[in-house]
């Protein structure tokens, strides 16, 4: 069992948070980054920015630009991580030209080597992610994949299956970015990943408030909040008050009971 | 193995795979579009009915099939024979109609209920708009700002015939990025929309989707040039690059013949002669791109080329030698224009007008000895390009 | 024997008469010329050879057959049967192709050395560039500075081509003038220059000529309507008419058939609709004119259709009651072009307009019954007119 | 014999002239047509303006526009002409239009009732001239045909057996127009006429100072001159003034013998 995998149990009697942060999207990030942590964040997903984030609604393609104008690079924000090294888990995100740039082996080994423990690159499928899985096994990296609301059961078996320290269950078909509602397949989706797999199931995409949070976290083991603490950021929030934020969907998660009905699967 | 989606067409390529290219490199959620979209494709290809309906469409509708025309006063200058596929004729001026028919037809077929694509050039926008208004399905359009500007003409065209256009602000605000909020459009509405594609480029099923469509194009010039040329087939073929569905299109008639295949892509947006291994829009191929891995912006007064990257059918054919990426500059390709238009009044669209250059400069040299043929697929006319084409003409006389 | 010219399509009418009209009203310094190009023609157009020519050019160049396209959706909702000759589809984008490349072949016969020509929406002007830039011919069009403004589209694609524009200021600055101008011109060039007229109007040959150049419009129509119609032909067969050369083509393939003709002329510049007989441009016609005899400016949104009279034939056609001539209004155009593009996925010039706008209003009266069938000319494509069509859609939507 | 026969005879002892004048170019276009007819001219050509006068150049184009702006219509300029007869004949042009509009026969009665003596249509050619020349000869009033440069010898014998009052010799192939020389083919064109037709041959077309009009008459009988007058007026000159102009024009023609080797012809 990896670190991220003790550290983000399903059993660990609370709904776990992992607030995500673009890497480098200010000069104070890892300020960012240890508030954050220090806020009650069981993991912190860290993004590298990438020039065409696909599957990001304007909140995180306004972080990555700015972190990208700023000269943020896949070996800066791993720099950064290797000396700002925090208690939590950090899970590293980004898309797959930025892994495979490299080479899948020595871009794994250098998120070993900064101290990161798990990896999200959403546009490596199943089918595509082999070696990258292979690799980042080598490197005692996590590669976590992601099942959405479209995903047929038996793939979402084999998704769940494959996946390692978590799983990513994108809450909506759509884009990263804050939403009024939490969708209505969020909890449907997170159902039928528990019926499936004992990993942990985070729901992301769309988490935007503390009580969209408990709500989601009701069907979920734990939740992914990123464009609304972006936003925040983005706005001008200072590591106090993004630390805030978190600290309010701590609150939120710790409202809701950590062994429920959902347990039942969908 | 590895070229076997070129030597039996209509046979998906494995995994999606050309050679180690192409795949789907998709986020979960399109996972499933893709694989309706491949399945629906794949029994429609099989289905005589459904291709004579795309015969019938092309033929009474589209204007199919294209001339092939000499370019007999263009050849006497070059001291080679031009032979011009003239995909400018085509209904909505550009190949771009071949495809967007095939998969409207496609659409309707799956119960789709809207179109929606990205655009360079706007030839694929007007394309999609007007396959959308045929066969009375809404379409949404994404459109780089940039691209808004320099085509203003085909930004009316879509608007004319009923199509939404969305400007899109990010990145480079052209082709791209376009392409990238079709995509991210695509996600939340993969229910309800087609995702119509331009090129041989996205997941798989589309590189080999679209290059199937493509493919009259090559069929019927292989045709043309058994009855036009006493050698039957042309010492070479050449098209231009921007994603790659015309050269795709074009080579598909002659991957199996001798011809040499050269697609010429705009020197600041050569994915397939400067690019370097990368995954992109949902595919793997060659990229623009720096050491780190982010995709660099490409630059070309033609629209339709300005994309960073190319189809993975043709990182797949560079790779094996079969075919060669060569580029032309923005002036050269300019140059070229107002040559064809001025030599056999015929004024083509700038993308097109780069394969010309690179025929204008390759002429007479090793590369294109006098005395050899050549096939040139004109994708298109110029129509949207005339302001472009004036303001360099008056550059040129003011020197 | 007054329809002679018809029954018998490649007779020279009897002293360049359609009945009492037609002629050769030119200057005395014009007549050399005028029948230097009425024997040119007769001999060339009995020459097989030069008839091979043309064609040649005609389908590898330009594009033909055109499609007949049977306008599903448009037909549906109105009740009839719309078929659309798809001129729109030719290289240049219109019909006057048809016209100017027999025209230019025969200059280049008769040892001429360059080619003049007059044009209203740019579309002749554009067509003469083409053919001059294709046989080596420079090329000089006269067009109204008024034409100019509204065209700017196709003044570029005119100088891209190499020719040059010479602005007219007289009078309405529009087609007429142009006309006026181009005869001005010729007179002092009869030598050197050919005159390239653009529609079945000018002295004898000229509306006899491009009569005869244009037919191939009728005769393949009359072909696809028998392939495409159980009834073999179109119970009407609808063109625009300016001076009336897409209609005169069209019309001759259907003369001989039960078929209703109807030419469809832009309110302001009805001269077939509303005209007296006169003479004008060399030939005795109907004009719209003053009880003094002045002539009238048209006035139309179609710059095609902004000319103040109708060729011969037409009028003579009248005379016979063997075809009718009726108006459509700017709105009435504008609102047609912007209801097929919907419909239908074209975006037709709105001289073409004007003959799908009368279809519009007659579908289902008594003039057009529910269950008929129609034919169409479509005679140009509309990337001149966007511009106009946006203005028109901003207002409209402004509602 | 017809008057203007009679006026303008090959044998009256001098080299005839007539000048142009477009009826209702100015209010005091009568005051111009007496003044000329003062100065020497053997007739007077008068314009009836037409919308589009395609064998005009600019500067008559010009003229007819400004006629026309002032209301000036066929029924303007005969009634002006009818209230101010002048002993010169009066030889009305115009284009077929105007003539056939209200029918050849009543056009050329009105003529005739105006004193008009004869008439001038260059775009009826030979052909097209029948009915109108018909309706002429019927109201006594001369139909004059064109003869080009470009005409060939047959039909030039037609054109000046058909011919009446005199033949016109358009000396150009172009357009009416000032020119700097008087063109090549004139006087070619003259002698051709002159020697198939004992009718007076006027040249035409670009005559534009007394030198080129000396010239032209060597080898014709007479010379029209129309756009180096209009010019003048259109520029603002008076009747003296343009009477004066004429005068330089008689003067120029009296220093040419009367009977050449002219005669001989071309
Ligand atoms: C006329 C024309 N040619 C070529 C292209 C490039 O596309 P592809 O490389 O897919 O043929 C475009 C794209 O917009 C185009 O409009
Ligand atoms: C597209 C189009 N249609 C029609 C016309 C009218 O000409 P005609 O009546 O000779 O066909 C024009 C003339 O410019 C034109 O451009």
């Amino acid at each position: 069992m990896t670190t991220l995998e003790t550290r983000l149990r399903r059993d660990r009697g609370r709904k776990l948070l992992m607030p995500y942060l673009t890497g480098g999207v200010t000069p104070d990030w890892t300020d960012h980054l240890r508030a954050i942590a220090d806020a009650g964040a069981d993991a912190i997903e860290v993004g590298i920015p990438f020039s065409d984030p696909t599957l990001d609604g304007v909140t995180i393609q306004e972080a990555s630009d700015a972190a990208l104008a700023r000269g943020a690079s896949t070996d800066g924000v791993l720099a950064d991580l290797s000396r700002n090294r925090i208690e939590v888990p950090v899970v590293v995100s980004t898309y797959a030209n930025l892994a495979l740039r490299r080479g899948a082996d020595r871009f794994c080994r250098a998120l070993a080597e900064a101290g990161v423990q798990g990896l999200i690159v959403p546009d490596l499928p199943l089918e595509e992610a082999g070696a990258t899985s292979a690799a980042a096994r080598a490197a005692n990296v996590d590669l976590a994949l992601l099942a959405s609301p479209a995903t047929p059961p038996l793939r979402l078996r084999e998704i769940a299956e494959r996946s390692r320290g978590f799983v990513y269950a994108v809450s909506l078909m759509g884009t990263t970015g804050e939403r009024r509602q939490l969708a209505a397949s969020a909890a449907a989706l997170a159902r039928r990943l528990r019926g499936v797999t004992d990993r942990p199931v985070f729901l992301g995409f769309g988490i935007s408030t503390p009580a969209q949070a408990a709500v989601a976290a009701r069907d979920a083991d734990g939740v992914i909040v990123g464009a609304a603490l972006m936003r925040r950021l983005l706005d001008g929030a200072d590591p106090a008050s993004t630390a805030g934020f978190v600290r309010s969907l701590r609150r939120a998660l710790d409202g809701v009971p950590a062994r429920t009905s959902a347990d039942a699967g969908g | 193995m590895e070229a076997l989606a070129l030597r039996d067409p209509s046979a998906a390529p494995v995994a999606g795979r050309f050679g180690r290219h192409g795949g789907r490199f998709v986020p979960e959620p399109l996972i499933a579009a893709c694989e309706e979209v491949e399945a629906a494709f794949t029994e429609a290809w099989a289905d005589a009915g459904f291709r004579s309906d795309l015969a019938w469409l092309l033929s009474r509708y589209a204007g199919r099939p294209t001339p092939l025309t000499p370019a007999l006063r263009l050849s006497a200058e070059l001291g080679v024979t031009v032979l011009l596929k003239r995909e400018d004729l085509t209904h909505t001026g550009s190949h771009k109609i071949n495809n967007v028919l095939g998969q409207a037809l496609l659409a309707r077929r799956m119960g789709k209920r809207r179109l929606i694509a990205e655009t360079g050039a706007g030839m694929h926008g007007v394309a999609t708009a007007t396959a959308g208004a045929l066969l009375g399905l809404p379409v949404t359009v994404f459109m780089g700002e940039r691209d808004i500007e320099r085509q203003a003409h085909n930004v009316f065209r879509m608007r004319l015939l009923g199509a939404q256009v969305v400007p899109v602000r990010s990145g480079s605000r052209t082709l791209k990025d376009a392409t990238s909020e079709a995509m991210r459009h695509w996600v939340s509405a993969t229910e309800d929309a087609y995702y119509c594609v331009g090129s041989v480029i996205g997941p798989h099923p589309y590189p080999w989707l679209v290059r199937e469509l493509q493919a009259v194009i090559g069929q019927e010039a292989r045709h043309q040039c058994a009855e036009q040329l006493s050698a039957g087939t042309p010492d070479q073929v050449v098209a231009c690059v921007g994603g790659g569905s015309n050269a795709a299109g074009t080579f598909a008639g002659f991957v199996e013949t001798p011809a040499r295949l050269v697609g010429v892509e705009a020197a600041g947006g050569a994915g397939a002669a400067l690019g370097e291994v990368g995954v992109l829009h949902g595919f793997q191929s060659l990229f623009l791109q720096d050491e780190q891995g982010q995709i660099r912006e490409a630059h070309s007064v033609a629209a339709g080329l300005d994309y960073p990257g190319v189809g993975p059918e043709h990182a797949h054919l560079r790779d094996l030698g079969r075919a060669e990426y060569v580029t032309a500059t923005d002036q050269e390709a300019l140059a070229a224009a107002v040559r064809l238009a001025r030599a056999e009044g015929i004024v083509p669209a700038i993308e097109s007008a780069h394969a010309l250059a690179w025929v204008v400069r390759a002429a007479g040299t090793t590369d294109l000895p006098t005395g050899s043929s050549v096939l040139v697929t004109l994708s298109g006319r110029g129509d949207k390009d005339i302001a472009t084409l004036m303001a360099y003409l008056g550059d040129e006389e003011a020197r």
